[in-house]
């Protein structure tokens, strides 16, 4: 093996062979070497946030990860690839202005589609919060109908306190619900400045970092609607909910609780797979 | 200096004494050698003996003798100086003439074979060349014998890391092989083993 | 068939198929000179070791006054692509090339008896017990050679123990490492119809240098080119074609070694 | 209960039905450890190898399944190499099925050998000319790297992936896949061609023996290619057993087909090969040695029937079945086909080593017969059921499908 052991052989056969084998385990080793390196210095970073909020959404079904534009029909069967971020999206601005010019926004004020209340002041995320924007420039922070949904009745929150920093797609507080605890996600960076409750209407009061018209990756009321067809549509290939689905079209009211419709689901894999959590 | 460093340089100055102080003395056991002697004083100038005068071939001519009681008895078959040990030669075993049970430090492995006749008549090599100054000791040190694998640590080496410095450092396969190579000898399997 | 390649100062064996009664002294003789094990009492005849193992070879109805011969088979020490030799993953084998002799060394052995597969005379024995010898037999234990511990695989080497005692008498008497030496395995010694000759060609002991040109020379399977160092005598063509895996062979024509 | 570890929106049975189905595979590798453990203490005198039949079941065995772990290496060409990201469906089972095969391998050649704990000498003291020297180093060095591919599936794991450190080492490690799949093309070629080598080169066994390119006999390429073949068709076939005892769609039947297809395309050109060489091996390598090649096949368990069914019903009938749409397109006939590809393999392996041993060389030597013993049989029990238990753990707490959450309903 080495030239100091017994036998070394120096003849061509055996110094080619030798040196593929130290080459390939040389290469072996520098990898695994280059991989702690690099993760010894992203965890010096801080960038775990980041890097989970990309893990998580590399983990999404696909059936999750669909572009807003798929939704709307100008980008058919197109799945995200920029971790929702079309902030920085390359194809969004052309999308954008194609929406624009041949629909332009659906005024048609309802009060809800498919029985998911709406409201046109609020920024709909697709972690199932929205943001509101207050008179005094802070925003509130909800879930919206659909997580409500959802959760079932009188889930129990764990929100953060006043002074904390949210970040964008990472998770922002905690909600338990029968067995199963599940992570969401903050619709936009920002600081804490109040923890609410359901009864207020809200679950936190903060003050963004980015003015909400310019967070392009929220949905306004007419995207929401096509979203939340679409979710429901995805729910309902993870589980058959009576009353949801083909009756959709007529304009039924979806019942209040999923959960109580199908008490058999796997509810704790059905809430992770819909909020980002998994 | 925080603790943790503190704890770990404790940690690993105590892992090396037990690796190299503590371990070797528990890996090898000791065998004191029945009576002392002093190559030194046999082959000093006084005396002026040659290793051969005593370290004779054997009926085989491959190995050289550890010599026997008739050989010691030429001169010592009364007391001759004042040493404890001499004393101790003609009461214990002169008297008796019983043997002397030497230890032998450098006997090789069973799948070794070694003909010392070829290695000194042959291809005339000195006696110090694998054995140092073995014939110039005042005392005979202590047998230590490898609990594991048996063997001599004459054969394995003193030096813990396995270095040899000098000739006669080790007597491994790789100490005999290099002498080969040296000496245009042959290193075939077949030469050394059986 | 070739004609061979063999060092002239390389030893050679050579057994004569007629002179062979069967008697297996031969083997015995081996196993005590070699240190080999009693066997196991669960051992077989495909599970024993024996360096030296006599067959019989019957003829057939093409008996040629000769009904069955005896072919004691060693291992063939090849002396060309030495099959054993290349295939060892861990240089346990090797070729002597100052005696031709293929030596295996036990203490390198794995034991993944791939040579034993390569080896076309299946002359390699794998221990597949622990060698135990009664109480009190291994003080007939010969010194000079080293007992194999289970699971390795040996073979012939041509009594190279003896081998190496000759070489230690030659230097008592002055002769150079590099002269071949004059001895005798045990198997040729303990033939009592003195079927085994040995020796080198270039001193001609026992004749072997003239009997490996004779006629009635051959050699096992030489087709595969391994020019083993054993030969083999017959005048019977018979076994002469059969070892030679020579099917077709005009009458009258003398197939030369 | 152990529901906080299964990746969120993957349903998996009660951990009461797991408990079971782990006990049993427990007891079953209980016994057959028993018998591995007799081979090491008592020694090789358990088997019922021998002098003559010097390898057994085992080898037999290794040769296959190392074949059947190929899948991790060609999925991992398909997918990193040559860029067909449909093939992210399968890889992650590909990899843990690769690791089950050459970890099983590995373990029972440390049986099969007499004296396992040399096994280091190989290294220290390589021999450069031995085929087995190369299926040593390769077979080492590539179960790391499957090792190392492991680990990233491993890390995903729901709890695991909690750990910032272990999030950001598998991040980092998944990056570098693309390398190490690489390197795994690389020693997979070698390997599995040396173990074709290692009869090939065998010129005292004619009938194994084969010419070829420099030192590669032909047998080294027709491993090559066999193991690809098969590469694509046992995960089909994994998938499909894993996907009937769990009661779940894992991957879309695309990706299957797709993989069939593949699979069948190498296959006819194996068949292709094989059959030429064996063509050359008739006509002229044998006779060359004076062995007429009519008489192998003269024995009474190998006739020529073997031949046949190994080129034909194993190896050209899957091929055409594979490569034809309507019979790919049809679950049932898709997976006989991959079936009859790996049979046909496993063929290939059982003639290579147990008809070669049992073959005679000598003129006056018999055929032999070798059954294998208990000891023997339970190894090789012990290796499946060590796969069985690391594959339905990494089933039940690693996405091996990541395609299944959308494929499959979460109702129970």
């Amino acid at each position: 093996m080495f030239p100091f052991v017994y036998d070394f052989r120096w003849e061509a056969t055996s110094l080619i062979f030798l040196g593929v084998f130290f080459a390939v385990i040389t290469t072996l080793m520098m990898m695994v070497a280059t991989v702690t390196v690099r993760s010894v210095k992203d965890l010096r970073t801080r960038k775990i946030g980041t890097l989970r909020w990309h893990e998580t959404f590399e983990d999404l079904p696909a059936g999750a990860r669909s572009c807003r534009f798929a939704m709307s029909g100008f980008a058919p069967g197109r799945s995200c690839d920029n971790f929702f971020e079309c902030g920085t999206c390359a194809v969004y601005p052309r999308f954008r202005s194609l929406e624009e010019r041949h629909r332009p926004e659906d005024h048609e004020s309802r009060s809800g589609h498919g029985g998911f209340g709406i409201d046109e002041k609020r920024y709909y995320h697709r972690g199932h919060t929205w943001l509101q924007e207050e008179e005094d420039g802070t925003c509130v922070i909800g879930l919206d109908d659909f997580a409500a949904r959802l959760l079932g009745p009188n889930p129990t929150y764990q929100l953060p306190p006043a002074g904390s920093t949210l970040k964008q797609h990472q998770p922002a507080f905690t909600i338990q619900t029968g067995e199963s605890s599940v992570r969401v996600v903050s619709p936009i960076d920002g600081e804490v400045l109040e923890a609410g409750d359901s009864t207020r209407g809200w679950l936190l009061r903060i003050r963004p970092s980015t003015q909400l018209p310019h967070a392009r990756h929220l949905f306004r009321a007419g995207e929401a609607r096509r979203w939340f067809q679409a979710e429901l549509e995805r729910l309902n290939r993870l589980v058959e909910i009576p009353g949801v689905g083909a009756t959709l079209a007529d304009g039924g009211t979806p019942v209040d609780s999923f959960r109580e419709t199908r008490p058999d689901a796997n509810w704790d894999g059905i809430l992770g797979v819909m909020m980002l959590d998994v | 200096m925080n603790s943790g460093r503190l704890s770990f340089l404790a940690g690993l100055v105590g892992m090396l004494l037990i690796g190299w102080v503590f371990f070797p003395s528990l890996l090898y056991q000791k065998e004191p050698q029945p009576l002392q002697f002093s190559h030194a004083v046999h082959t000093g100038e006084a005396v002026g003996m040659t290793c051969d005068n005593c370290h004779t071939f054997t009926a085989d001519v491959r190995s050289m003798a550890i010599p026997r009681l008739s050989n010691c008895k030429e001169c010592h078959s009364e007391v001759l100086g004042e040493s404890e040990a001499e004393k101790r030669l003609v009461d214990e075993f002169v008297a008796h003439d019983r043997e002397i049970p030497w230890r032998t430090y450098s006997r090789q492995p069973d799948n070794v074979y070694f003909s010392h006749i070829q290695h000194v008549q042959i291809a005339e090599i000195e006696c110090e060349r694998c054995h140092g100054s073995h014939g110039k000791s005042e005392t005979l040190t202590d047998r230590q014998i490898n609990r594991i694998s048996g063997y001599s640590r004459n054969i394995e080496g003193q030096i813990i890391p396995g270095l040899r410095f000098k000739a006669w450092d080790r007597m491994k396969m790789d100490d005999c092989s290099d002498c080969h190579d040296e000496r245009g000898a042959s290193n075939s399997c077949l030469k050394c083993h059986k | 068939m070739k004609s061979i390649e063999i060092s002239p100062s390389q030893y050679v064996m050579v057994i004569d198929a007629d002179r062979c009664t069967g008697c297996g002294a031969c083997m015995v003789a081996c196993a005590i000179e070699n240190n080999v094990a009693p066997a196991h009492p669960d051992a077989t005849d495909r599970t024993g070791v024996t360096w030296m193992k006599v067959v019989k070879v019957s003829s057939g109805n093409n008996g040629d006054g000769k009904p069955a011969c005896y072919l004691p088979l060693p291992c063939q020490q090849c002396a060309a692509e030495t099959p054993c030799v290349t295939v060892c993953p861990q240089n346990a084998v090797e070729v002597d090339q100052q005696t031709g002799i293929v030596f295996q060394m036990s203490q390198r052995c794995l034991g993944c008896r791939y040579c034993m597969a390569a080896c076309p005379y299946h002359a390699r024995y794998f221990n597949w017990w622990d060698p135990e010898w009664p109480e009190g037999m291994e003080q007939t234990l010969n010194p000079d050679v080293a007992p194999r511990m289970r699971g390795v695989v040996e073979k012939c080497n041509f009594c190279h123990g003896r081998y190496q005692a000759a070489r230690a008498s030659a230097a008592e008497h002055g002769q150079a490492s590099s002269d071949p030496v004059t001895y005798e395995p045990a198997c040729a010694q303990a033939c009592p119809t003195r079927a085994i000759k040995f020796g080198t060609p270039a001193n001609n002991e026992q004749g072997v240098g003239d009997l490996v040109h004779s006629s009635s020379a051959f050699r096992l399977l030489p087709r595969l080119g391994t020019e083993p160092r054993v030969y083999y005598l017959s005048k019977h063509k018979w076994i002469r074609q059969m070892a030679q895996m020579e099917k077709e062979t005009s009458t009258g024509e003398e197939v030369h070694g | 209960m152990d529901s906080k570890f299964i990746t969120r929106g993957l349903e998996r049975t009660s951990l009461r039905n797991f408990s079971v189905w782990v006990l049993f595979w427990v007891v079953v590798l209980g016994f057959g450890l028993y018998g591995a453990y007799l081979c090491l203490a008592e020694g090789l005198n358990q088997t019922n190898m021998d002098n003559r039949f010097v390898f057994g079941l085992w080898i037999f065995l290794d040769l296959a399944i190392i074949a059947f772990g190929a899948g991790a290496f060609f999925t991992g060409l398909l997918l990193y190499i040559l860029k067909r990201s449909e093939f992210t469906a399968v890889i992650n089972s590909a990899v843990v099925i690769g690791l089950i095969c050459y970890s099983g391998a590995v373990a029972v050649l440390a049986i099969d050998v007499g004296q396992p704990l040399r096994a280091w000498f190989t290294f220290w003291h390589p021999n450069a000319h031995s085929m087995l020297t190369e299926v040593t180093f390769c077979i080492s060095c590539y179960l790391v790297v499957l090792a190392v591919e492991y680990m990233p599936i491993l890390l995903k794991n729901r709890k695991l992936k909690e750990r910032p450190s272990l999030l950001v080492f598998q991040h980092n490690l998944h990056k570098v896949i693309p390398v190490l799949a690489a390197i795994g093309v690389f020693l997979s070629f070698f390997h599995q061609g040396s173990l074709g080598g290692l009869y090939g080169v065998l010129k005292g066994r004619p009938f194994a023996f084969r010419e070829g390119f420099g030192i590669w006999p032909s047998t080294f390429f027709l491993f090559v290619l066999s193991a690809a073949a098969i590469g694509p068709s046992f995960p089909l076939l994994t998938t499909s057993l894993v996907s009937k005892i769990s009661r779940k769609k894992l991957v879309k039947p695309e990706v299957l087909q797709s993989l069939g297809r593949i699979s069948g395309w190498l296959l006819l050109a194996y068949v292709l090969f094989k059959s030429v060489d064996t063509l050359v091996w008739i006509n002229r390598t044998s006779p060359s040695l004076l062995f007429s090649p009519y008489e192998y096949y003269n024995q009474e368990s190998f006739g020529t029937w073997i031949l046949f069914a190994e080129i034909v019903v194993f190896g050209l009938v899957p091929a055409l079945m594979l490569l034809t749409r309507k019979i790919r397109e049809h679950r049932g006939w898709l997976i006989t086909a991959g079936l009859l590809a790996c049979a046909g393999i496993a063929v290939n392996r059982f003639v290579m080593t147990i008809q070669t041993l049992a073959l005679p060389t000598l003129p006056f030597d018999p055929f032999l017969s070798y059954i294998p013993s208990w000891q023997e049989i339970a190894t090789f029990i012990a290796v499946i059921a060590y796969g069985v238990l690391l594959y339905s753990f990494s089933f039940r707490y690693l996405t091996l499908f990541p395609q299944e959450r959308d494929l499959n309903s979460l109702t129970r």
